[in-house]
């Protein structure tokens, strides 16, 4: 047990999996004496040689590219992006080889890759640096999408991601990178599994990586109105944790998904849509979503107007309740 | 077939570039021109070159018997193939007709522990690596994407995204070197990597991209570019302003332009670049100039974009009769020799033909399978909605 | 008035725009002599030069990349993406450039840019000829999206989106380019429209591109058996019509979206989320989805069983009317 | 400014590059070695230079004060930026400190119709390019993308995707030939594109594809690099193992290297490159051979990753001092034309600062607009929802 930061919980994870496993090199630009941008895996490469722990070329179709190459050999290689925005030039690799290539194969390769991408806005960054995009993801059958959206989870899901066989596209909340918590001694489930991370009666909220925090504030909020929400941290984005997700909507009836990824085909519609389907009879209200607007990723000064706050998502459980 | 000592290679790769202005593209001559290695003329006459000829005449006759009974082997099944397309047993066939010696030179060039990664195209290559021939057919007949396992073989998958082979190539590569199988001087360890690719791969920017990698890191691969002068419609001239081979020299290695029509000379180049790898030298890039004398495809119609005089004066540089004509000169083969590839050529298209056909269609839950290497409940769910759906309509039926 | 094929269609629409505009220029692979792998563009650069319909080098970052550059000079360029799983190594492009540009530039620049892209299975085609991607960019703000699936509408739509001064990534249903049709002498609405191509009265089918004929098969055949199906050609996936699509979803209360996208964050996913927040009280059943079953297209052997057809519209239909 | 006469290429760019196996990286020397081209030495003598001596020779006194003016001036509105960020004003500045010279002396070599793709770190340029400096702060301090009209300035926004404009410049230049703006002989019309990365940049697959394209379409583009050697945290060696300029010779095209803290070399070479390309002789490579004197960005700390050392030796090589001492030795300048120059930058400074201070914060409902050109229904949708739930707020307030 001891207390640490979202950042360091993930550092900590890494170094644990480099420990277990010789097998798993961490690719990226700016990785080694940096320790990346957001340092990250400071200490690593001092730790584990410039074989383990690779600068790259910058050149992020060539990260992944290899990165997969790597992977043929037996290799687990942890592959950072540096911001979200800059995953693109890599996205052929990902939809088109890491997330085929167990299935095309007929099971004979493994793609054991953590491509770990700190996303979303907040910290007040230029162009490109806020994105929130794991719809493309999500949508991508072969791959695993997870977020994390604090230290203990942080820690442990990225050794849960390392250790998994298969690929894992790892959600860092970059402007939860400080928060501090405690690190447990053990993961809280596994790596496909959602978490209450607050009980309550009247309406759910889903949210996952950043959100996760403004949800808990608004429930915190909305106590003093004498409103009770729960709140569920999806932690994995693909596959869903119906389940749970389930499970909460129908004890609420209520549901409204947050994110600060556009609504239009955000994970909220696919939460919707499964929603209805599975509990149809049991919804009171419409699944309501609050999220990003449909609309590029603003500068910097408009970004508060544009993510989601604990007065919209309170704004999204009146109009709820109103039904 | 035996091995040979590294020859060194500052010798053969010292050829220079110059590129002016005014240099022009290679078309409509198509000719290698002055830097091209060859050590086999379209007679087949044996051209001298002092660097690659000890590699060469290391190779016993039995070898070189082989390397004709691949080529000739290889061409057979794909005519095979070509002719269980037209007859609606495959989907599409991508043809190496004309191809045969830069795939055969260069795969034979490998080494057991060596790793090939291929294009859609190097049927060639995957039998000089000890693919059944009929595994190759499963992704063209729409019966699975890929039908060997990668790691048995040291064959990658067949990869039609164009170019992204060539950065997977480079990451195996880097894998290599941090196994310490590079320069230990152990013939069975050290290991070279091989990425093929096309004339038209080259504009993509994943291979600069492999060539940045793979000069930055020292990576044991070299870079095999079948020039065949086409990318389906698109000469070479729409692709590339220099000629192919200068491309490498930029990156940091070196990069050498081999007639891909001549066997010995592919074998020898390859070789000497693989080698040169696997002792820590690091990459090379090979350009085997060929010509593509079929269709890009059987779904492509070639008369839209070129001119048969093209292919006629291709076809006198084809790769199999100038070496037979060698083998058959210099005494190394004789008749019976070629009767009995002939009879063997035959037996292979028999027994491709009968098994491609006996091929099972895959059952429709097997696209459930191996999406995920772990339980997935999406995937677990749909299966086996899937499976109660298609149940169902048994039911119907035998209702 | 003229019966052609749809992919005639799209080639009288590009000469119509040719003839019209100098500026509009075409780029792509193998798109002047050959005229295309589906001979879209067939007889185009004879007829209009190798300046206006330029066969480029083998990249497609580069295609898009220097389409962008021509944009910013004042061309209309049409970009030919050769098939679906192509278009990935331009994705950075698409959603970083193209659909950026005209809002980062404050309006001063635009991006009057068609990406046409033959998609969809049912060609028997091998691995990544068959992907139905449009989640993708429809997710993508700042990009329109759509899709035709008839001559007439392949004709006019390719019109209409290279008059579009905003990008547009242009559906072509593959399977269906040899389908015959009338062009007629106007288009049906603006390209943003959906079109009813059935009217009905008991389910609403929601499909676009190669699914809207298996939609109209499936009514055909669930009128033997008394039912009577509306069918709705979305045609356009950004945006959604969302008027045209809440007014027949209101006039039968059920609705099953047909696509042959992977499900799970698929277009259903939205018109399900969409539907159910603005006519809640109006449905009567949840709105089901038919689609491609969330994994990596299949070998061609298995595409019957993995796209949609006819009998799994109907069952959705009997389980939508069995609420 | 005056223009001048072309000069042969062939000769200042025909200098030839061998790369051996053996090739290593620039670091930790970093010198230019022999081939760069260099006007005026660290000490800030000028050095003869046959083929490029007659561009410069041609400048007037007052065109050559104008450069250093330049120079100053750029510096000092830098300076002011990176004190506006340390004073919170803006969220990040990239400073362009040690590069004055590579983008003053390529800037003042466009003429008016040419059109410049800038990275994120070009205030030189657009500064040549007359774009006003505070409206380069609006990105940096949050409130737009990019605050000009690029088809005002003929210069593009700001791309923050590494190596993205090169291929938009490469398109551009494409457009530029279509309309029949290259080698008419009138100097008005005659138009080139010059697009600038850095050296990290050079490995992104977008780069080496602008190279591919401008290469097969001999487009009027120049690929200005400056090499600063260093990509935030990555020196040289982890980009390329080959020097930079030798990039292009492999796509086609000639590669130049050039002392990018020499102004009147980067002028010149600039010059000749851009002319060649104007007058239809295609596409250049310029490796402008630079340093960054500073931080990344203001979110970086250097002093994880590199010595103070070698700053130090790059201080000696200062673009600004160097040319100072040569205006100062030859009489070109006196102290009256510095210290006025001293002053106009400190109103610059000034006036930058007041004006960035007054920028005003965007409305929110700006997000809303220019996302499409034409009317998109769910924009509107969300704009007016978003103007409704704000103007409840409000209300809340003024209740
Ligand atoms: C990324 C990508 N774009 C386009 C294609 C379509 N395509 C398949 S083969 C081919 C031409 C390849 O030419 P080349 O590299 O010379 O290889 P060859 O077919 O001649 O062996 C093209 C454009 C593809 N497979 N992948
Ligand atoms: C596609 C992409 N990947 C990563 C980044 C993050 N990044 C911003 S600047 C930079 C280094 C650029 O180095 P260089 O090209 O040498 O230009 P310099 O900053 O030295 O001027 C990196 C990695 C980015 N902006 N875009
Ligand atoms: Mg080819
Ligand atoms: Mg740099």
């Amino acid at each position: 047990m001891s207390s640490t930061t979202l950042a360091k919980g993930i550092t900590s994870g890494l170094r644990a999996a480099m420990e277990k496993d010789a097998r798993v090199v961490l690719l990226g630009e700016d990785i080694g004496k940096l320790g990346g941008v957001f340092r990250v895996t400071e200490g690593l490469q001092k730790d584990f040689g410039e074989d383990r722990v690779i600068d790259t070329p910058l050149a992020e179709a060539g990260i992944v590219g290899t990165a997969i190459g790597m992977a043929l050999r037996g290799y687990r290689p942890v592959v950072e992006i540096q911001f979200d925005g800059f995953v693109y030039p890599a996205f052929d690799h990902i939809v088109s080889q890491v997330a085929k290539l167990h299935s095309r194969s007929l099971g004979t390769v493994r793609m054991p890759m953590v491509i770990r991408i700190p996303f979303g806005g907040g910290i007040g960054a230029v162009e490109h640096h806020s994105e929130s995009n794991e719809t493309y993801f999500a949508h991508t059958a072969g791959l695993r999408v997870v977020a994390c959206s604090n230290p203990h989870d942080a820690h442990w899901m990225i050794r849960q991601a390392v250790e998994s066989d298969d690929p894992v596209i790892f959600y860092e909340p970059k402007r939860r990178y400080w928060d501090k918590g405690e690190v447990g001694e053990a993961p809280d489930g596994d790596l496909g599994s959602a978490r209450v991370v607050r009980e309550g009666d009247d309406v759910t909220l889903l949210a996952y990586g950043p959100m996760v925090k403004t949800c808990l504030q608004a429930a915190t909020a909305a106590e003093e109105d004498g409103r009770s929400l729960e709140v569920v941290d999806l932690r994995s984005l693909s596959p869903l944790d119906t389940g749970a997700v389930l499970a909460s909507a129908r004890k609420t009836g209520r549901v409204v998904v947050v994110h600060e990824a556009s609504t239009f085909l955000g994970i909220g519609a696919e939460l919707s849509a499964m929603l209805t389907e599975e509990a149809f009879y049991e919804l009171e209200a419409p699944v309501l979503r609050v999220g990003g607007y449909n609309v590029p990723y603003p500068p910097s000064r408009l970004e508060e107007e544009f993510l989601p706050d604990l007065d919209r998502v309170l704004d999204a459980v009146d109009r709820s309740l109103a039904y | 077939m035996s091995d040979n000592e590294v020859a060194p290679l500052e010798t053969a790769y010292g050829v220079d570039h110059h590129v002016t202005r005014a240099d022009a593209p290679d078309r409509p001559a198509q000719e290698g021109g002055p830097d091209m290695v060859q050590l086999l003329s379209p007679e087949g006459e044996r051209v001298p070159h002092p660097e690659l000829d000890g590699i060469v005449d290391a190779l016993s006759d039995e070898a070189l018997r082989g390397l004709y009974r691949d080529l000739a082997l290889v061409r057979r099944f794909d005519a095979e193939a070509t002719a269980l397309q037209r007859q609606g047993e495959l989907g599409l066939w991508a043809s190496l007709l004309g191809q045969e010696a830069a795939q055969v030179g260069s795969g034979r060039a490998l080494r057991r522990q060596d790793y090939a990664f291929p294009t859609y195209r190097e049927h060639g290559v995957a039998w000089c690596r000890g693919v059944d021939p009929v595994n190759l057919l499963g992704m063209f007949r729409g019966v699975n994407h890929g039908g060997w396992d990668p790691n048995e073989k040291n064959f990658h998958l067949y990869t039609i995204i164009i170019g992204a082979q060539t950065l997977h190539a480079t990451g195996y590569a880097m894998g290599v070197q941090r196994d310490g199988d590079v320069g230990t001087g152990d013939e069975g360890r050290d290991t070279a990597v091989i990425a093929y690719f096309g004339d038209g791969a080259t504009s993509q920017g994943d291979v600069s991209e492999a060539l940045v990698f793979a000069g930055v890191n020292n990576s044991p691969v070299v870079f095999f570019c079948q020039n065949n002068q086409w990318a389906i419609s698109e000469p070479n001239e729409k692709q590339t302003r220099a000629p192919l081979w200068h491309r490498a020299r930029g990156f940091g290695f070196p990069g050498i332009r081999v007639d891909g029509n001549d066997v010995l000379a592919v074998y020898a180049v390859t070789k000497q670049a693989l080698d040169a790898a696997r002792t820590g030298q690091g990459p090379t890039f090979v350009e085997a100039f060929t010509y593509r004398m079929g269709a890009h495809t059987t779904s492509d119609d070639p008369t839209k974009y070129r001119v048969s005089a093209e292919v006629e004066v291709w076809k006198h540089r084809d790769p199999i009769e100038r070496y037979k004509r060698w083998l058959t000169t210099t005494g190394k083969a004789d008749a019976d020799f070629f009767d009995a590839v002939d009879a063997e050529a035959d037996e292979l298209g028999g027994s491709v033909r009968e098994r491609c056909l006996a091929m099972p269609d895959p059952e429709g839950p097997e696209m459930f399978r191996h999406v995920y290497a772990e339980e997935h409940p999406v995937t677990a769910r749909e299966r086996e909605w899937f499976e109660g759906y298609h149940a169902s309509f048994e039911e119907e039926v035998a209702r």
